[in-house]
């Protein structure tokens, strides 16, 4: 057959991704689907009547049969539409397109910091394997992924906004009308979030490269004529970063846990809050839209680190010997 | 002045001595081979030539290095290492860095020794000087084959143009073929070179094949050393003599009784191939791999039979698909009347045949004691009390030459000899009809590799077993067989008697096969 | 016996013992607090520390030690039900993995895969809308996203284990697969399982809080580590102990955990624990 | 010496960038807890639609002023006939829609036609039935027909459920809101601000200030961090339990002024044991409403006795009417039957007075013998459960609306209360329009509610605002929901 067996890996991991949000999809209708409280009923609040009531269900084609509800809205999904919102009267792909500005850069700076912070880190305290600087460095470490970053957020405001004001305690000013202040927003959450993800990989990184110093081809390096570092170092690392890439896989979700957190810290128009306020309104298609786009992120994180291993490892690129 | 003089070298771990008091002169241009068993402290002395002692390792006494001693200062000695020898390691798959190319990995190597402004040039030239085509060097260690690899190894170690080459147990991960071929090559190289070798291995027919002194250690201590010729003939030291014995392995006898033809055929093989595809429930991806491929053969009661053939050729998953650890993709096997593809083995009839592996250190579960594992195959008899059961594994245990008393004891507490006659006791213990023995003694350290081939021959006698070796060792072969068949890709390339098959080999793997072995010692 | 251990593994022993104590204040906070944690005296509130109240008073007027050690109490019953419930689904999934392997194994990735699409807070705020916000809802949350993570554990070591021969042998004796599963894999994963139980333990204690800070987990007259951060946070410029003592005891018990859980991966590694031998083979 | 000097001025630097108010006194930012779901005040209850448009970008006929008596506004005078049925506005001229529109008295036909509508979704749809016919009769003058009196009308002519809205622009109110009011509507980055900016052609008096943010910031702590570092100048309503903070700080003002919610402990008077009056009395008797004042409110609450705003001229004090007696409770209990007590649920919606009420009140309750459990519920749920299917003991709700003792009248309404007395009274009350006689009525109502026992009247909720010191102008009190700009001024 003309397909090569990389072409396959990839197809394979691609379908599977997809059946994956398939049953996501699912998963997620089913469940708000089963929710308790009328949406109609909170839009209008207490006094209102219920011929009123009435009225807004029908507007919200809140009666129709469940699995049409659900057809509709994948199909919807599909060609880009996620429905309206039921609170705001919106779309919900514009309401997401919104919070994902703030989410999404969140996410990315949190992730980067984690990284340039954590892997150094790990790095040199596996190079000074024993030795005190290894001790202290992992004994931060160890403090770093034990502070709930809500609270150490909330310390962070305390000591950078409140008392030093070189950053804003929180919200957010879009980046169209002013980059410099949006960026400065994200600054502190972004430190919040980052902390206990360096902290991690800083952990990782080190027992990765411990453990691959002890491989053979450590001691061949040597037998070349390098330094036990250098060796480490040139060597070392590289096959080190395979274990840590699976962290940072996996660490995206813990980042989008710890953003829904943070961004009430920091009062983020982020997709986190969103989904909060969604569903303490009942509105089930923003809820359903916005927790859809969450899973495809972290699936989509999971797939990328798949292909980023075929890529930084020739053992995984299929191609026969 | 001799090149390397070890001067009462002591290496210890904590309490454990691993080496103790090593004295030892290599003169240059000299080939010196270290004969020892695991253990023996043969791989630590040579990591202290080169300075490559695990830091947890205290350090005795002092090695010259051409008359002056090992500098402590880090970067020295990694300048000399570089400089002045080179390393072939056991295990070239783990030797090298699955990441780079081994092109890349060995320009590394010449850079690091200046001893060429030229790198591409260089690097096909070693390439070419271990005879690997120059295509090679774009390849990743995963993508070549084990002896490639070594050979890829060896020009890594020569690109510093070293006066001295440090060789670990080179070979012994290397299937019979390439291990002669890789011996070759470095022997060759020495002479060219005028290298002066360290060659480090437990197989004391390579060391005899290619070194001019040999020096033999035990539990950490140089029992003997001298010039090859002298030693093998007339060793001093008993454990030399063990060695020597060990290496050569006489014909056993057969009584004529089971060497009648009209026996009847115990196990047919009839027509079984076996097709691997890349993985699960994707139909029709992955290139199908056929390791086994149309074999027909027949194995007669008392019977013993071998298979042999170099590592890959498919041997070994023939022989789970006997057992029933695999399915035939197609063809059938008759056991004793009962036709069957394999899995679909039913219980009287695994109870019939077993299988001795080759790895005694894998093949009992560290946590549980040798009795839970040798009772583990009784269930395949249905139902039985618990003195039958009792008197069975005594039986067992007993028929390998080992104590009843040691059923209560765990695993870790047994040497490798000892867990493989314990491998064999689980054979024993639902005595089958056919035992199907795989690279029984490759694991072994060369002293007991003759007592278990014993063991065998007895239990063969005694109880009137069936065998199906698998092997690549001919020696052994020749020694345990009445009837040899060579496997290659999967198929059965010739079969007969060992005597008529090693005398006069007709196919081209078989010819390769016998000029791949070892002349015997002295 | 802890002499031997506090000597061969120091961190182990101190990790062990911090994470006991802590635990141990949890367990009697079962039959006794120095005051009953539900009784309010407004007149009593935001006491400093002193002879009466150890740790002070909290906004409504109860014992801070009291909160302290029965917040510490169903943090720790939180994560560690959280834990059970991960074992309990995920270990079996990922031997039937390696026993079965094939469609089984394709299965059970898909679906560790698609646990772990659903970040912890998002299970818990759909859980908590579902059935409203609670202890046992965190725990849920807790539980199922710590499913995959031990499904792939046990994937993982079994897989390793599966190559062994004395498996091979097992089968040879004619063992079902689920027997092999239980009598030779699970056996031989159990150290990786505590190990990494000790880490998701101190994971859940944290997403605990966490989920309590937003409103999501325990609520009040139950009271966590992350119920009293958040009773505590707005008043923290004004009385910052309230929420220094909870944030410090998580931070504290959530180090202790960690540490015993590497001093434990230290002490059952075996390449780790003879390190310098491995060396000497050959 | 000089890099510190630099130092310094670049920090100051930080600084300006960090709190620009202090380069524009004209604009504010204000922060607020709830943000809107919607901007429409006429189709949806949150009062946080009004706390951002009320008065502000959108105006009613009338407008209810800091003391909550009624004010001109786009009309700027009526006639009331002496039967109370029909009611003349006089429509001020010129005053344009944001979007330049023109207003006249076809809009005020429009707006009432789209608030009675069948298909209206205007929450207090049912405080306006009384309208039976709505007509145009020249562009500034419109008349109002009613089928029975209503001596509330024209103050719910000026709640924002009834502000004016133009037939081109309504349907977009939500998300463009287009009004009359002084400020016009700029931005809204949803979750996170709205921006309304000063409307050039508006018809009144000009506003002092020309920008203002509304920022959203549902958390205690951020809020006070928000206020601390000068990033919002202010809010109208701070929790309580934090305002230490900034008493005695003179960088900030704080305003404590009262509200319209009556903050109840809600009991389902059709469930056992609740419709028994010894019960319900046995637990007016056991509530402490000091302690609970305290403990939830840090003091700022106002004890009530019964369900009426205590700074209202009706007002009558009946907090004495059962008294905090432990040994009273316990005995009335036991006449009811409940000598060892009983066990009831607490229903508690997310906001920190109820929750905290609910802790305290159980505590209170656990020593009489009756044993609340207490659950948290969010609001859609709070809604769906308590006030649409009416399925509850007890729970704890302030009850915002102003004058809203009618609901006592309601049978069907969420906490079940059938007195044909009361409800007698109500209806003469709704028909009467002089004072005296209407005071008089109304103090009979809280009287026998309050000998009901009907709800456990805890207290009126406070408003307590915390400003930037250097703001004037915001209002003390909120007679109606809402932050109103146009008197807010910056002085130095």
């Amino acid at each position: 057959m003309g397909v090569s067996p990389m072409t396959l890996f990839l197809l394979r991991r691609i379908a599977g991704f997809a059946v994956t949000l398939f049953v996501a999809a699912l998963i997620i209708f089913l469940l708000l689907d089963l929710l308790p409280g009328d949406p109609a009923r909170f839009i209008l609040g207490i006094n209102a009547t219920p011929e009123a009531v009435a009225a807004l269900r029908a507007q919200m084609g809140l009666d129709a049969p469940a699995h049409e509800r659900f057809l509709n809205w994948i199909g919807g999904m599909l060609r880009g539409d996620f429905g309206i919102s039921s609170t705001q009267r919106l779309a919900v792909s514009e309401l997401i397109a919104e919070r994902m500005a703030v989410t999404l850069p969140l996410t990315m700076i949190a992730m980067v910091v984690s990284v340039v912070v954590g892997l150094p880190i790990g790095i040199l305290a596996a190079m000074r394997r024993g030795k005190a600087t290894d001790t202290a460095l992992m004994v931060l470490a160890q403090t770093g992924v034990a502070v709930p970053n809500f609270w150490f957020g909330m310390l962070l405001t305390l000591v950078f906004a409140v008392t030093l004001r070189w950053l804003p305690t929180g919200g957010f000013i879009p980046w169209d009308e002013d980059a410099g202040a949006a960026l400065r927003g994200l600054v502190l959450p972004g430190l919040a979030l980052a902390l206990p993800q360096a902290s991690i990989l800083a952990r990782v990184m080190r027992t990765a490269l411990v453990d691959v110093a002890e491989q053979d081809f450590i001691r061949t390096a040597r037998a070349k004529g390098m330094t036990k570092s250098e060796a480490i170092w040139r060597h070392g690392v590289r096959n080190a970063l395979l274990p840590v890439l699976t962290i940072l896989g996996l660490q995206f979700a813990y980042l989008i846990a710890g953003t829904i957190i943070v961004e009430n810290v920091f009062y983020l128009p982020g997709l986190g809050r969103l989904i909060f306020t969604a569903i303490s309104e009942r509105d089930l298609v923003l809820v359903r839209g916005a927790t859809i786009v969450l899973v495809v992120a972290t699936t989509a994180t999971m797939l990328l680190v798949d292909l980023c291993y075929g890529l930084v490892d020739p053992r995984l690129r299929r191609q026969g010997a | 002045m001799a090149l390397v003089d070890i001067r009462d070298l002591t290496i210890t771990f904590g309490q454990h001595e691993a080496v103790s008091g090593l004295s030892l002169r290599i003169e240059r241009g000299e080939r010196f081979g270290i004969i020892g068993e695991s253990g023996s402290g043969k791989s630590l002395t040579a990591l202290a030539i080169a300075g490559l002692l695990p830091e947890s390792a205290a350090v005795s006494g002092q090695v010259l290095f051409e008359g002056t001693v090992l500098p402590d200062d880090e970067r020295d000695m990694t300048r000399l290492r570089g400089r002045h020898i080179g390393m072939v390691f056991q295990e070239p798959m783990t030797a090298l860095n699955p990441l780079m190319t081994i092109g890349e990995q060995i320009e590394e190597a010449i850079r690091l020794s200046e001893t060429s402004e030229i790198v591409p040039l260089a690097v096909s030239a070693l390439l070419d000087e271990v005879g690997l085509a120059p295509g090679l060097a774009a390849r990743y260690p995963h993508q070549l084959s084990g002896g490639q690899r070594q050979r890829a190894m060896i020009a890594m170690a020569l690109a510093s143009k070293p006066e001295l080459m440090i060789a670990d147990e080179p070979t012994s991960a290397l299937d019979v073929i390439t291990q002669r071929t890789v011996l070759d090559l470095i022997s060759t190289i020495c002479r060219r070179r005028h290298m002066t070798l360290i060659f480090i291995s437990h197989d004391i027919r390579a060391v005899a094949a290619l070194c001019t002194r040999i020096g033999v250690m035990r539990a950490g201590e140089l029992v003997e050393q001298g010039v090859t010729g002298d030693v093998l003939r007339a060793p001093v030291a008993d454990y030399t003599r063990e060695l020597v014995a060990a290496s050569r392995m006489e014909r056993r006898l057969r009584s004529s009784a089971s060497l009648n033809d009209d026996r009847a055929a115990l196990l047919r093989v009839e027509g079984v191939g076996r097709i691997y595809r890349q993985s699960g429930i994707w139909p029709g991806c992955g290139a199908p791999v056929r390791a086994v491929d149309q074999v027909e053969l027949t194995i007669g009661t008392g019977e013993c039979v071998a298979l042999v053939g170099p590592s890959g050729c498919g041997k070994t998953t023939l022989a789970r698909i006997i057992v029933g650890l695999d399915k035939a993709s197609d063809g059938r096997m008759v056991f004793d009347g009962t036709a069957y593809d394999g899995s679909n083995l039913p219980p009287l009839l695994r109870a019939n045949m077993s299988l001795v592996f080759q790895d005694p250190f894998s093949s009992f579960d560290p946590r549980m004691t040798i009795a839970q594992s040798l009772g583990e195959p009784l269930h395949l008899l249905g139902r039985i009390s618990g003195e039958e059961r009792e008197a069975r594994l005594r039986e067992a245990i007993e028929a390998v030459g080992l104590k009843a008393a040691m059923l209560a004891r765990y695993p870790h507490e047994f040497s490798g000899g000892q867990r493989q006659r314990l491998a064999i006791a689980r054979a024993l213990v639902t005595r089958p009809r056919l035992v199907v023995l795989d690279e029984p003694v490759s694991a072994l350290d060369v002293s007991v590799r003759g007592d278990i081939l014993a063991l065998l021959a007895r239990l063969q006698a005694e109880h009137g077993l069936t065998y199906l070796i698998i092997s690549h060792d001919l020696d052994m072969v020749a020694a345990m067989a009445d009837r040899v068949l060579v496997m290659e890709k999967g198929r059965i390339v010739e079969e007969g008697t060992p005597e008529t098959l090693f005398a006069h080999p007709e196919h081209p793997l078989t010819k390769a096969l016998m000029a791949a072995r070892l002349p015997e010692v002295a | 016996m802890m002499r031997k251990l506090a000597r061969q593994h120091p961190s182990l022993a101190i990790g062990l013992l911090a994470a006991g104590i802590f635990a141990l204040l949890g367990l009697v906070s079962l039959w006794w607090t120095p005051y009953p944690i539900d009784q309010i005296a407004i007149s009593r509130r935001f006491l400093g520390p002193g002879w009466a109240h150890w740790l002070g008073t909290d906004h409504l007027g109860r014992d801070m030690l009291s909160l302290v050690m029965s917040g510490m109490l169903t943090s720790f019953v939180v994560a560690s039900l959280g834990v059970l419930i991960g074992v309990g689904i995920g270990v079996p999934l990922g031997l039937a993995a390696v026993a079965w392997g094939g469609a089984v194994e394709w299965l059970v990735l898909r679906f560790s895969d698609l646990t772990f699409a659903f970040p912890a807070v998002i299970v818990a705020i759909l859980i908590a809308t579902l059935a409203g916000p609670g202890a046992t809802n965190a725990t849920i949350a807790i539980g199922i996203f710590n499913i995959p993570v031990f499904a792939r554990v046990a994937r993982g070591g079994a897989l390793a284990i599966a190559t062994q021969d004395y498996v091979a042998a097992a089968r040879l004796a004619g063992l079902g697969r689920a027997t092999i599963a239980a009598r030779h894999l699970l056996p031989n994963i159990m150290s990786l399982l505590i190990v990494q139980g000790t880490i998701q333990l101190s994971l859940g204690i944290l997403a605990e809080a966490g989920l309590s800070y937003i409103g999501l987990g325990t609520q009040p007259p139950a009271t966590s580590l992350g119920l009293m951060l958040r009773d505590a946070q707005s008043l923290f410029l004004i009385h910052p102990s309230l929420s220094l003592i909870p944030g410090l005891t998580i931070v504290l018990v959530v180090i202790a955990l960690n540490i015993a859980g590497d001093g434990l991966r230290d002490a059952m590694d075996p390449r780790l624990r003879h390190q310098g031998l491995s060396h000497g083979a050959g | 010496m000089i890099a510190r000097k630099t130092l310094a001025l670049a920090m100051t630097g930080l600084m300006l960038a960090a709190a620009p108010v202090l380069a524009q006194p004209t604009e504010i930012r204000i922060g607020v807890a709830l943000e809107p779901p919607a901007l429409d005040p006429t189709a949806g209850a949150a009062e946080a639609i009004d706390v951002v448009v009320y008065q502000n970008i959108f105006e009613g006929l009338v407008r209810i002023d800091q003391t909550g008596a009624v004010q001109p506004g786009l009309a700027e005078s009526w006639t009331i006939s002496d039967e109370g049925l029909t009611y003349r506005f006089k429509l001020r001229e010129g005053v344009t829609f944001h979007d330049g529109t023109s207003f006249d008295a076809e809009d005020v036909k429009f707006t009432f036609a789209r608030l009675l509508a069948e298909d209206s979704v205007n929450a207090q749809k049912a405080l306006y039935t009384a309208i039976s016919d709505v007509s145009a009769i020249d562009p500034t003058t419109v008349e109002f027909t009613l089928s029975r009196p209503d001596g509330l009308f024209l103050f719910n002519l000026g709640r924002g459920d009834a502000v004016i809205v133009a037939p081109e622009s309504a349907g977009n109110n939500a998300a463009e809101p287009i009004g009359t009011g002084p400020f016009a509507f700029i931005q809204w980055d949803r979750g996170s601000r709205v921006v309304l900016e000063q409307y050039g052609p508006y018809w009144g008096e000009k506003p002092a200030l020309t920008k203002a943010t509304y920022m959203f910031i549902s958390d205690t702590a951020t809020m006070t961090n928000a206020l601390l570092a000068g990033d919002v100048d202010g809010t109208n309503n701070f929790a309580a339990e934090a305002l230490a903070v900034f008493e005695n700080n003179p960088q900030f003002k704080v305003l404590v002024g009262s509200t319209e919610g009556e903050t109840i402990l809600a009991t389902n008077n059709r469930r056992e044991p609740f419709s028994d009056l010894k019960v319900r009395q046995a637990m007016a008797h056991a509530l402490d409403r000091q302690e609970i004042i305290e403990g939830a409110t840090y003091g700022y609450g106002v004890p009530i006795g019964t369900h009426f705003a205590p700074h209202h001229p009706y007002y009558l004090d009946l907090t004495n009417t059962y008294p905090h007696d432990v040994e009273a409770a316990r005995a009335l209990l036991a006449e009811a039957g409940y000598a060892d007590g009983f066990s009831a649920t607490l229903k508690l919606p997310p906001v920190a007075y109820a929750r905290l009420s609910g802790q305290i009140i159980a505590s209170q309750f656990a020593e009489v013998g009756i044993s609340l459990e207490l659950v948290n519920m969010e609001w859609a749920q709070w809604l769906e459960d308590v006030f649409a299917n009416k399925d509850f003991d007890l729970t704890i709700i302030s009850h915002v609306e102003p004058f809203d003792i009618g609901i006592y009248a309601n049978p069907d309404y969420y906490f079940g209360y059938d007195n044909p007395e009361v409800q007698a009274l109500n209806e003469t009350l709704n028909a009467t329009t002089d004072e005296a006689e209407r005071k008089r009525l109304a103090q009979e109502i809280q009287t026998i509610i309050a000998r009901d026992a009907v709800n456990g009247y805890l207290f009126e909720l406070a408003q307590t605002g915390v400003w930037n010191a250097k703001l004037e102008g915001m209002w003390q009190n909120a007679p109606v929901e809402g932050v109103v700009l146009r008197d807010i001024r910056w002085v130095e």
